[in-house]
């Protein structure tokens, strides 16, 4: 690529695809609690509202599941609502409308109509906001037929997942890690899609896979620096796209590796690692298998208020680095 | 329905706005509409007593007027939502009802190519962006599309059924407060048939109207009698105008009655015998029937010719339906998403 | 036991376990749509409203999230709700209540309270109700810790597990299966209890073990007699408890048998099923696999209207033969 | 707390009710109170912004005479539920500022073991059910306190806080609902602070008054001025007599405003100085000198005694906050269930 590529932090990159979009297809705009003057709680619209008006950044009050029904119904006739919740945890309130209505519409109306609607849930913990404002909800939506789920780790992806997914003539799901907004790297200026359903081989090793979601991309790199210090070569894969899965990429890696380590920050149970170990189980990767599957999810708890549980309750580099290298030295 | 049918006849002094703004001939097309609700909701009844269609199903017999009422005066660009109890209001905004026992037959012809069934019949090309299985999810979907609307610059309308029970749910209140705020074109009509499944609105809420709930959201709240076709009409062509106008959103509650139990397994254990015979006694139907002979509008043998027609349209659909595609079972997950490569 | 046994449906012993509850505790009291006269959509709750009166067997409006929260706020202040979803669907307009407040206000208030609530969620297709009034949600609040989550398959469980629901400081979700609520049992007339957290060996066998739940459960044990003709002799789990997953029993009969397949209603991707397969992959019984672990579970599609497609999108008893046969014949 | 304090002081003829119900103590302890929130809140603020506290939270400077006022005539064994924005509420229940600050520093002293935070503290032993991080999350929960006051045939009440950008959620309308057919024993207090987060009342809601809403439960409903501890103090009284007497729920709408910024990351874009000021010239603080010292209730000196006590006291949580245990990290999945061996 020649374009013009520059640093942005996350939340600029998804600001850009945000305003990349609208200037694109005037279908396009945006709803969500303060996110007009006020920015948005992590400052992702930021100015928007001044650049395209009160029309297409859109405040909602606060209510978010007529909101979202709000945004399924335009979607249905012809607008292309871009919706941000203030907290992933708050999708809580708008189930209904995502699960039984965005995500079976289509189906249920045997294929008549489509429902190309985006919705954004910054998410995660780290923040010190406690049990109701720091869940990883996302393995929820990636159980839903109807719904594709992405949850990008880096801000080149946060913008090409978010073009794609505006792009997309189906309901998307984008979770941002809150603790990433700030977070800076490379990001073309010009309009560009990073597809979904695609994962990425963020680091190529032979020892282990070790696969990593959001911002446990990065703490897997990190580790898998430390752990190349000792002599063990991980391949981290950042999955990038929950539902559909990648599947293709984590099965090669695992036969070439023989051992998965799965890092992801939501609750271990049911969270995404268990998918993608039920899905390495079940798949011809098996006979590779040289260990069992670890997964590396977070604890059996509601986030923590007291800053030091609170980071115990999730994993970290160092928790990676144990496990992976338990998993190789422990036993082969 | 309106401007697909003859305006010749010339609006004579005196009479009510419904008369003057409708012809004869679209007076008779909405009776016969009425019927034909009748019609297909006995023959869905008859064909689920016979076992020839499964899952549930909620009748809207007693409510015929509210339902043309309603549609009387929207173009096929306006949209409606509908509820589980939606057969009525896809046939009064204009849906064929061969497609439509398709659909409960589970067949491919339907208008959801089986997969949906009662609970979700939707005619988007008609403009009934759907029947919907959750008390009051077609309402914030109804001021979405009204968003829309204003956001295309056309000046369309959105008119969003639901029921007494719906309008106890969270999703009214939050919806109606938003097509307030942003003056949305969207008319919410509220059928009360006094009952949600088996808990009376005395029960259900502690005001006498759903209408007096408009109140919260600064919005005209007005009560008609739902089954004098005229006076919905008449409510419904006022609330267009002034969603039309750019004034924002009105709510009509039409007070009405289900002569049917709420579905299939319902023992009407929660009302009497009386009740219900005293409402069959004032049946929207009937009324019509008066109302036009009165006007000097219909001959009374054309009441017979008009039964006759919906009767013969609705075996018709039937037979059509029973002879039906049955849908490949290998086919169970398309349609699911719309791109290709997905899940 | 010696105790009267007599048959009574899933749906009697249910409504037994409410009533023997509410005879033995005035705080108990039974909340839900149309649960009074009109006896529960499901005919649950029957005539209790006249045995209990309408204060405790209230009749809400229609309302869910509400009335989830007045349960909530009941538990708290000292009653104990039994609070009826009249389909499991509607748990959707609920999660808030659910997940953010009675999951966690125990742990965030330091331990100071506990939430002594019940709730029951009619669950699963085969009713020809279509996609809203037909799914499976039970893997979403078994990822939330806090709650506690069974799925009893036999009218003794639908019994035992509803009175140890009810006497637990806890909030316990009773997932019910529709199809069930008509099948016949032996249910003992006394009061008793099924432990929480409890798996239970269904059928003993040595060649695979299969894990299910529900209705899946009967149907496993169908396809089990079946393959017992040609040679395969399948353990068969019911699994019960969701959460806290009763990892041991599992782990034990994979070691014995070396395969496992789990059946779940749910959808597969991160179903129940997912959390199985990657618990015993990461356990000690991996080494004990001798064939990948196979999941079945319902198809990646909302359930459709037509009956035909509505039985294919959920494993059939065929379907588990097939899969057993072809993982114990198929290669070992 | 009224029913801890001195009674002895004979109502004088021909005062208001506020001045009549409360004793001299009791108004001063009032006031103190509301000295302890203002000087709580500012050193939040100012251990926020020195670094010592993380997360992020929301201060109610400018609204402690809801908080107090709303608060006075209750027992300890009646309920509050409160908001996002509850430190206030909870000193004005009778909470110690050591526990809560305790809590905000993430120590086991705190009232709930630093595992909940500013937005969850809870006093449960005082009748605080606790802060809610979502917005209208603790409108059911009341109202389910309320209905458990009453199975229990308690003569209690149950007061619900919460903002004017709540009136807009769903649950809000769903429980309003349920409190006016159950008739349960609930007062609903909107702190109506012209604002949720950044989308003042006239972009969230059609009507002037949250209080309006209440027509929609056919519940009693009533503006007052939230910056006169008085003026709430004798709505909330008449509501719950009218709640133990088992006459049902009101809703009492204070207009108030908050004059720090949302929380922490807010920038004030929305509002102007000049309405800030405006509002800061209303201080309810000074309001209630001004009137206690026109009753004859208050010398000049006491109110400097009483400012320099609350300082000190606020001073010594702090530190008493500071020098607190830390939780042991080991020691996080504790309290997830009551019951061991679960999950
Ligand atoms: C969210 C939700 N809750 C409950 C139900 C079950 N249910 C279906 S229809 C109905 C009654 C609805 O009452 P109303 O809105 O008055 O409509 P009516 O049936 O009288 O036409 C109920 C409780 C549902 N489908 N969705
Ligand atoms: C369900 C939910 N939606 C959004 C938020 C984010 N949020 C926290 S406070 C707040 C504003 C609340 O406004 P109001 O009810 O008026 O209370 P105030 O902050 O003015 O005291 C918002 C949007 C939340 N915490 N919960
Ligand atoms: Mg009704
Ligand atoms: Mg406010």
């Amino acid at each position: 690529m020649n374009e013009m590529v520059r640093e942005l932090t996350y939340a600029q990159a998804v600001q850009e695809a945000l305003a990349q979009a609208m200037e694109a297809d005037e279908r396009v705009f945006l709803m969500g609690e303060d996110i007009g003057v006020y920015g948005g709680a992590f400052q992702v619209t930021g100015d928007l509202v001044h650049r395209f008006g009160e029309d297409r950044v859109m405040d909602t009050p606060i209510a978010e599941l007529g909101a979202a029904g709000v945004a399924v119904g335009a979607a249905l006739a012809g607008s292309r609502p871009v919706f941000e919740f203030q907290f992933s945890d708050f999708a809580t309130l708008a189930m209904e409308q995502i699960v039984n209505q965005a995500a079976k519409i289509r189906f249920m109306l045997g294929g008549k109509v489509s429902v190309p609607l985006v919705m954004r849930f910054p998410a995660g913990s780290g923040t010190g906001a406690a049990a109701q404002h720091s869940q990883s909800l996302e393995a929820w939506l990636a159980h839903v037929p109807g719904l594709k789920v992405v949850q990008p780790a880096t801000p080149h992806d946060a913008k090409g997942l978010l073009l794609a997914a505006i792009d997309d003539p189906d309901p998307v799901m984008v979770f941002e890690h809150k603790l990433l907004y700030k977070t800076k790297g490379e990001v073309p200026a010009e309009p560009y899609r990073v597809p979904i359903g695609k994962a990425i081989v963020r680091r190529e090793g032979n020892d282990v896979t070790i696969v990593a979601t959001a911002i446990m991309v990065h703490r897997a790199l990190e580790a898998a620096e430390t752990l190349a210090g000792e002599g063990i070569a991980a391949e981290v894969i950042d999955l990038r796209t929950l539902r559909p899965l990648d599947k293709g990429t984590v099965i090669e890696s695992v036969k070439k590796t023989s051992r998965l380590v799965c890092v992801y920050e939501g609750v271990k149970t049911l969270g995404i690692g268990a998918e993608i170990s039920a899905m390495i189980a079940e798949s011809e990767a098996f006979d590779y298998l040289d260990a069992p599957i670890v997964r590396l999810g977070g604890v059996e708890s509601p986030i923590p208020y007291n800053p030091v549980l609170e980071k115990a309750a999730v994993p970290q580099t160092p928790d990676i680095i144990a496990d992976v290298r338990n998993l190789v030295k422990g036993r082969t | 329905m309106a401007d697909t049918l003859d305006r010749s006849a010339a609006p004579a002094a005196n009479l009510r706005p419904f008369y003057q703004r409708f012809s004869a001939a679209e007076l008779k097309e909405a009776l016969r509409r009425m019927y034909l609700i009748r019609r297909f909701e006995e023959g869905a009844e008859d064909a689920y007593t016979r076992g020839l269609i499964h899952g549930t199903m909620h009748l809207s017999i007693g409510q015929e007027a509210s339902a043309v009422g309603s549609c009387m005066d929207l173009r096929k660009s306006d949209y409606i939502t509908s509820t589980h109890r939606g057969h009525g209001h896809c046939i009064a905004k204009g849906a064929d009802p061969k497609l439509m026992f398709a659909e409960f037959f589970g067949k491919e012809e339907g208008y959801c190519r089986g997969r949906g069934g009662s609970m979700h019949i939707a005619d988007v090309e008609g403009g009934n962006l759907g029947a919907n299985g959750i008390v009051a999810g077609g309402i914030p979907i109804a001021v979405g599309a009204a968003l829309a609307i204003k956001q295309q610059k056309r000046d369309d309308v959105a008119l969003c059924f639901f029921g007494d029970g719906a309008s106890n749910e969270g999703a009214f209140h939050e919806a109606l407060n938003m097509a307030a705020i942003w003056k949305l074109p969207v008319i919410f009509v509220c059928e009360n048939n006094k009952y949600g499944m088996s808990v009376s609105t005395e029960r259900s809420m502690a005001v006498a109207h759903v209408a007096d709930r408009a109140a919260s959201y600064n919005m005209p709240g007005q009560v008609v009698d739902g089954n004098r076709i005229e006076d919905v009409s008449e409510a419904v062509m006022a609330a267009t105008a002034r969603a039309r106008r750019g004034e924002g959103p009105s709510l009509i509650e039409c007070k009405t009655y289900r002569i049917r139990g709420h579905s299939k397994s319902d023992r009407n254990r929660y009302r009497t015998r009386e009740e219900i015979e005293e409402w069959q006694a004032r049946d929207p139907i009937g009324h019509f029937e008066t109302e036009l002979v009165a006007h000097g509008l219909l001959r009374d043998g054309e009441i017979a010719a008009i039964r006759a027609a919906a009767e013969g349209e609705i075996a018709e659909a039937i037979e059509f339906a029973r002879n039906g595609t049955d849908p490949d079972p290998r086919e169970g997950t398309r349609d699911v998403y719309t791109t290709l490569g997905a899940a």
